[in-house]
């Protein structure tokens, strides 16, 4: 039984362009206390613009409503449960907005005099220093602006590492259940990418590590735990064969919420890492991003890190610009300094004891929705769960029921769904991420509505393949999206108003 | 729930992790405070910033007013606390939002596709660059001296371990514009992309229309970069460029001590196979409404992955937002008041100092100092509670005498007398 | 055709009581920095309480779920037009939610000194002389906290005045279309309300008036335009009337959005009048409150106002307590100050000119309305209308659909509802009031919306009759509500479990 | 729209006024600015004011910490920008809350029903005396003098001109509670209602019980005001009383110089048909859901206009909101803890200086100035950015040589060394 949402009206919105009318505003300036300028004298008459064609005119209360009414199409962490396995959708405090906006941070310029940033320059040398206690490693770079772009900061590094040695060399090996930016960040690192079959236990395979790592070898980047929410237990062991090769361990943190205050990377052979502060700390994802991805190495890799480098000068703190042996700039400026904010806030609300609890809970959580559900979920790997659990629909799709389509249902019992058909090794992944910040009875309801589907695919299968049926929007037709794609809004012609 | 797990102990959780990777003690971290201290911890750390000065800072990063709608709109938690919206059913809000902004990037750059936004205006420049390589089968890179010096370092970064070998054109030192003499003799057969600014690193307006058809002679790709995206409300649209990609910072983004702000990458149609980055394109749902999701993701790292047009997964999607925000409150009116505003603030001040360079600027320039260096005219003016210009002689040691100076609509006539009093 | 909504799926949520469990916390305080201190030592064991029953324990995540999906079944201006009639239900500003949050306006405490407090004085100084300006009036209070309170403030003043005079007089004068506040407050001040019957336009009826002012008469309270939307044309010789016998004239002044800019009280004969800043001056409602109810008089009433007033001293602003005629305080303090605060910024922002193009759209967009609807809709008094427009259901009762039902079907076409049933004098009244901030596209699907329901009414008078058909709540059933209140929640008993 | 309405000129909608009542001049105020130069201006009204000082001021406003998330809860439009909840259908959100506010309420007081709020704690007492002559069918009402000033003298104003004359009772000059011994005098046959506080103003707790049994053994109602709700959280709830009428400020208001703030009443159910102010009750939707709606308003002013319990329409509901928040963040546990700090913290401030009283006190109490007068103690706090106590000379000449001192959860150690230094 639905339990958790009822259908109610929801406010129709056309887009910001069909919404104009010509004349409305929104805005107002001060006036000018200078004298106006002749823009076509000033710049030339061929460098000014004409009015840009179609761009919005509404008024502040049209403009308050087109956003209040989009927005309540949208499901959010504030709405409730958000398992999507890997993504680690946990309560974002709102505290961290407050301090983010204050007012010597949120308006500090990136260039202005190091004598008047010692404040930002504290935030970002006390959040360095407490990823490093975390991830047990020695160096914190921060100026990644998401997970994928820490991981080709890392493997640059590594790449650096090895050039300085003598050879970049040619490869990086990647398990089969990786992430897709690992592959992709390989490549763009100039890299060949070797993947690597998992065991039947869904773990690293020793032995065809073993195989696989040569003098060609750059680095094995490995999740963990991986993608199926397992702990690697082989992770020394794989460390040591890749260091017996000259090669490195590059880990994926994305899955630190595992870890936090368990164990630490830089403890089990890790010699790069990244870390998604808007997955473990709690930055939010605003939809998409902004994200932060730091960069975390063992001392021999420091040499190489982007500039600047924070260090301490005799007047406090400063950027460091003299890193000879530097892969140089990943982005302009610092990194995503408001998200550090955020998620240093987090680190403080928590404490060392807290952080270690959080990550309890977030284990706690997962093994306890896979208790439940797997009396009704075929789970492809057995090996014990840490933050995320992985089903299959193996059963389910014997009555042509697929993970994607046990989503969508999802969606009608009130919940977002999980990840869907993630990792790849399984085949009809359910990945399932309930985060800490969800209590017992946010779980509670999850697995009877997840219960109540596996009855639903039984008694009707049609009524879940076609699912959802409560929303506004009914089941998009993603097919037709990619085929004639419209990427724009354009004003309507004459044959197209008529539609 | 422990019991209902069949365990005893919390401990129990992780029995099966090797003994030697579990951590045997406390993290060395103090215990947690209260919400209260720690906004009082980072409201110590805000007044040990720059409040109370004036700034004529820019070089990337603008002081523009930040309409309050935007932290309206964006601290809902619909929009705060969503993930990327793959599940299209329950994230039509996120996704409208998107489609709209694409737009708009499309209006305002003259372009026929955007993208739902990059890490940052660097970032997108380096990315556009890679982009022209695999679109051009080339591997080399031209890009201008006048380019912002950071967004040059980062394409170095990228170009030095993609094989993308980066050389740079110089530019006219009368003009302060790109030298088209210099830029013709570096374009060859092999260059993919030449890599413009403008307005440029020195605030001055390029032209597009020269450095396209030197690039388009040679079969290189035009980028153009920008960093100043309130330019776009007055300035010619860069519509003879092949790829635009710029920063969108200025578009309700405090400084934030350089980030978190918004890239954008737009392009013509036929180029979006080897666009870089998430896309959102309207389709219909199973009833016939319209609807929209995110699109030929087949481009993208989790379908793709080492075949990806790119790495990246998450971008920037509320900052988008704000932009988006942004661009509908000032709207067409707004947009262009705000853009003459800044160019009235800018050419004030200008009128009161040496600006170094003849080329048409927007709202920054280059100034000598005159009897002083660069850095003592700062000096002078920090004293004064002004901040002043960035120096250039880090960046361009024939610039050593020079500030690059931003004023823009927040700038006020008597702080900018103070600056004019000390150069 | 429904075309403004769709049916979408929105999150059930228990109440707060509901949903708590043994232990969980919201909240941390930090440590404390002296010594703790025994309770039932230092207050006594008897007044030390035992744990309060039943109090929220949720967590944080659990706390922002349960508001945000509170709020997600609550229509507001943010969602579209709000056409409650003698509301003013205009688009409220976030710029002033922002000023009024300001930390030395809101943190100051009323009786820091006022050395201290020149800013908050100077706030309230402008104000009242802004309000002032606006009705044409000598002096403000703006202590009252709501419309109300302020009648009830001036009613007061209009006693003490006569009191001193000799004789505080028995009555007060209402027109049978007041709002319920003014026969409430003159009841409230010790006055016997005598009814005023409209003449067949809607107006004071001149000569019932003439003839009811007696000797016994301390007032008329007068809405201006009245609850019809209408101009009060005969305001001057009603007030002449009045003065001629000794009695004052009060003005409700709910209605001032329709004058601002336009027709100053104070300058046609009225004596005293409230002002609703959370009507006229965009002050949010907020669900109910809070308002703000400052009280314009005439110089003559002056010295009655209440303690403190404001007052420019040698150092600045202060407040005068040395006011021997004054009626005394309404409340603690100086008044609704954030609202003051708010008010005040929607005054700077349209300034002169601004207010009164406000008032002008105001007043077009009622008549729009009004032209629009009248070939559907029943309309009693044909006078011209200034910002708000009744009709009566007239029509449709002959379908047995009342104004009631056919603002419940409203609701289903996505728009709040007009006010119903008021003013009584209207059998059935539509009171429909669109404020300035309505664009003419929300004006145009209000009118479809009203007459594409009059063409139900005819077609299908049940589906009337039993909306709204879309909302998460159907028709409420207020009746019981009344007749077996339940007014607070207990623990379930055993048996109410099983239900 | 205009011709719409078969107009030409906007000054047509106007035509039919009176001329002699047009306004036939521009307003004499200045003309619209910007929201940047609004912000401007009231922060530079804001920094005319006590930022950066501490302060020992509490007198009926107080300063506790407020949960971030209050304020992220009503900025939300759905609530800030909604009308009192008429249409239950559309209102739920409001009415939920409401109901919510009106239980914790009764959970924190010991009543049985409250209302879903009031202006502010003065006039709820006001009202509340009121409440009981209605109840009682007499005239007369009897105030302690350690009920907080300005709350009497808005009992005065009421009682005044309703002919509800208002007598004081004395209070102990030793302990600082009420005099039993006077309020046996004072009430008599007579008496509507006793009103006491607690804690008073003074800051201590009174014997609930004994007023209690003094008026009602002369068949008058005892009527219990609080200004300092957080006391709620560790006091014995005043269960004796019969009404309940206080001031929600502590729970998360700023002071904001003195409002918004919420009043509330609470009661017995027998007297809810002479409550004043709106109530929710739960009920049922034509489809059995549970719901909530406005109820009773058999009592209020738009039904029974002269004869309706009070005049209150619009009360103070997003003010509740913020105080259900508050009750909801802190919870069971957090107000306890928050009242005991609050505890801890003045009975330190009280064992470094010299109390006037021995009742026992919350988290208020007066002070002597020793071999000073109370404004120059205040005086010289001043000049070390501490804003001392109340001097009670204004109100109570026999306490012309006293200070109100509050210290909260807020107050730190530091700050009150410095008062105890100059007291
Ligand atoms: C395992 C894993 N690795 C890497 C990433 C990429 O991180 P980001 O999206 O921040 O670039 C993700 C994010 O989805 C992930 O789940
Ligand atoms: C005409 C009229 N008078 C008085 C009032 C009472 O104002 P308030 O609700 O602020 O007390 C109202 C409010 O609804 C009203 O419409």
């Amino acid at each position: 039984m639905i339990t958790k949402v009822r259908s109610h009206l929801s406010q129709n919105e056309l887009l910001l362009f069909e919404r104009s009318s010509p004349g409305k505003r929104a805005y107002q300036l001060p006036e000018l206390d200078v004298p106006a300028v002749d823009a076509r004298e000033a710049l030339g008459n061929a460098n000014v613009r004409e009015e840009i064609p179609g761009f919005p005119e509404v008024s502040e209360v049209e403009a308050i409503r087109h956003f209040t009414r989009l927005s309540s199409w949208n499901y959010s962490i504030d709405h409730g449960m958000y398992p999507l396995g890997s993504c680690t959708m946990k309560y974002n405090p709102r505290v961290n907005e407050l301090v983010a906006r204050i007012k010597g941070l949120a308006w500090a310029h990136p260039y202005q005099p190091e004598s008047l940033s010692q404040g930002a320059l504290q935030v970002m040398a006390r959040l360095e220093a407490a990823l490093a206690e975390i991830t047990g490693m020695d160096a914190v770079t921060l100026q990644p602006a998401a997970g994928a772009h820490g991981e080709l900061t890392g493997i640059l590094l590594v790449r650096a590492l090895l050039q300085q040695r003598g050879n970049p060399r040619k490869k990086i090996l990647i398990p089969d259940s990786a992430h897709g930016t690992n592959p992709a960040t390989a490549a763009s690192a100039g890299y060949a990418v070797e993947n690597i079959r998992s065991c039947e236990k869904g773990l690293l395979d020793v032995a065809a590590l073993e195989a696989a790592v040569t003098e060609d070898v750059a680095a094995l980047m490995v999740t963990n735990p991986n993608t199926l929410g397992v702990f690697e237990e082989n992770i020394v062991k794989a460390a040591e064969i890749l260091h017996r090769k000259g090669a490195l361990l590059y880990m994926d943190g994305a899955n630190m919420n595992a870890l936090v205050g368990v164990a630490r990377p830089g403890d089990f052979g890790v010699d790069v890492m990244h870390l998604n502060l808007h997955k473990t700390f709690s930055t939010p994802h605003g939809g998409g991003g902004p994200g932060s991805g730091p960069v975390a190495v063992k001392s021999v890799l420091e040499p190489f890190l982007p500039v600047p480098r924070l260090t301490r000068g005799k007047h406090g703190w400063r950027h460091d610009y003299n890193r000879p042996d530097s892969i140089g700039r990943v982005r302009a400026f610092y990194g995503n300094f408001g998200v550090l904010v955020r998620a240093l806030a987090y680190i403080l609300a928590y404490g060392g004891p807290g952080l270690r609890n959080a990550t309890v809970d977030a284990v706690l959580n997962a093994n306890y929705i896979r208790r439940k559900l797997e009396p009704h979920y075929d789970l492809p790997f057995p090996s014990p769960s840490m933050h995320e659990v992985v089903f299959s629909d193996d059963r389910q799709a014997a009555k042509g029921v697929r993970t994607g389509d046990l989503a969508k249902r999802l969606i009608d019992y009130g919940f977002h769904p999980y990840t869907v058909s993630f990792p790849t090794i399984v085949h009809g992944a359910l990945m399932i991420e309930p985060t800490e910040t969800e209590g017992k009875a946010e779980l509670d309801a999850f697995i009877e509505a997840m219960i109540s589907i596996a009855g639903e695919v039984e008694a009707d299968p049609e009524l879940v393949k076609t699912a959802p049926h409560s929303t506004r929007t009914s089941r998009v037709d993603e097919v037709t999206a990619a085929r004639r794609p419209i990427l724009r809004w354009k004003p309507p012609t004459r044959d197209a108003a008529s539609t | 729930m422990l019991r209902d797990c069949g365990l005893e102990t919390t401990a129990q959780l992780f029995s099966h992790l090797p003994e030697a990777v579990k951590l045997k003690r406390d993290l060395d971290l103090p215990k947690g405070i209260s919400e209260y201290e720690i906004v009082e911890w980072f409201e110590a750390r805000g007044a040990e910033g720059a409040n109370g000065y004036a700034s004529f800072l820019g070089a990337g990063a603008y002081r523009h007013f930040r309409p309050v709608l935007v932290d309206t709109v964006v601290s809902r938690g619909e929009f705060l606390t969503a993930y990327t919206p793959y599940q299209a059913e329950i994230s039509q809000g996120t996704l409208t939002h998107i489609f709209e902004f694409q737009t708009m990037i499309c209006q305002l750059t003259g372009m026929e596709v955007a993208n739902a936004s990059m890490y940052d205006g660097s970032t997108a420049v380096a990315e556009a660059a890679a982009m022209a390589v695999r679109l051009t089968r080339k591997g080399r890179v031209v890009v201008a001296r006048n380019v912002h010096p950071e967004y040059r370092e980062v394409l170095a970064t990228f170009g030095k371990y993609q094989g993308m070998p980066v050389v740079e054109s110089d530019y006219d030192p009368d003009t302060g514009r790109i030298d088209l003499q210099d830029l013709e003799s570096k374009v060859d057969g092999l260059t993919a992309a030449v890599v413009i600014q403008s307005p440029n690193f020195f605030g001055i307006v390029e032209d597009v229309k020269a450095a396209a058809e030197i690039a388009h002679r040679k079969g290189a790709l035009l980028v153009v970069a920008f960093t100043e995206a309130v330019s776009l409300g007055l300035l010619e649209p860069p519509a003879d460029a092949d790829i635009v990609a710029g920063e969108l910072q200025s578009f309700a983004l405090p400084p934030s001590y350089g980030g978190p702000y918004a890239g954008t990458i737009a392009t013509r149609e036929k180029h979006i196979r080897q666009m870089p980055g998430r896309l959102v394109g309207e389709t219909r749902d199973s009833r016939g409404n319209r609807a929209f999701c995110l699109t030929l993701s087949t481009r993208e790292q989790h379908i793709r992955r080492e075949k990806a047009t790119s790495n990246i997964c998450t971008n920037q999607a509320l900052i988008a937002l704000m932009a988006t925000v942004f661009m509908t409150v000032y709207g067409k009116q707004g947009l262009r008041e705000l853009a003459e505003q800044n160019l009235a603030k800018a050419h004030y001040l200008a009128g009161k100092v040496t600006p170094r360079f003849s080329g048409p600027f927007f709202n920054e320039f280059v100034a000598r100092t005159i009897g002083k260096s660069p850095e003592a005219a700062n000096q002078a003016l920090l004293e004064k509670k002004v901040i002043g210009g960035v120096p250039l002689g880090k960046y361009y040691p024939e610039l050593a005498d020079s500030l690059l100076l931003c004023a823009t609509e927040m700038s006020r006539r008597a702080d900018m007398d103070k600056v004019a009093n000390e150069l």
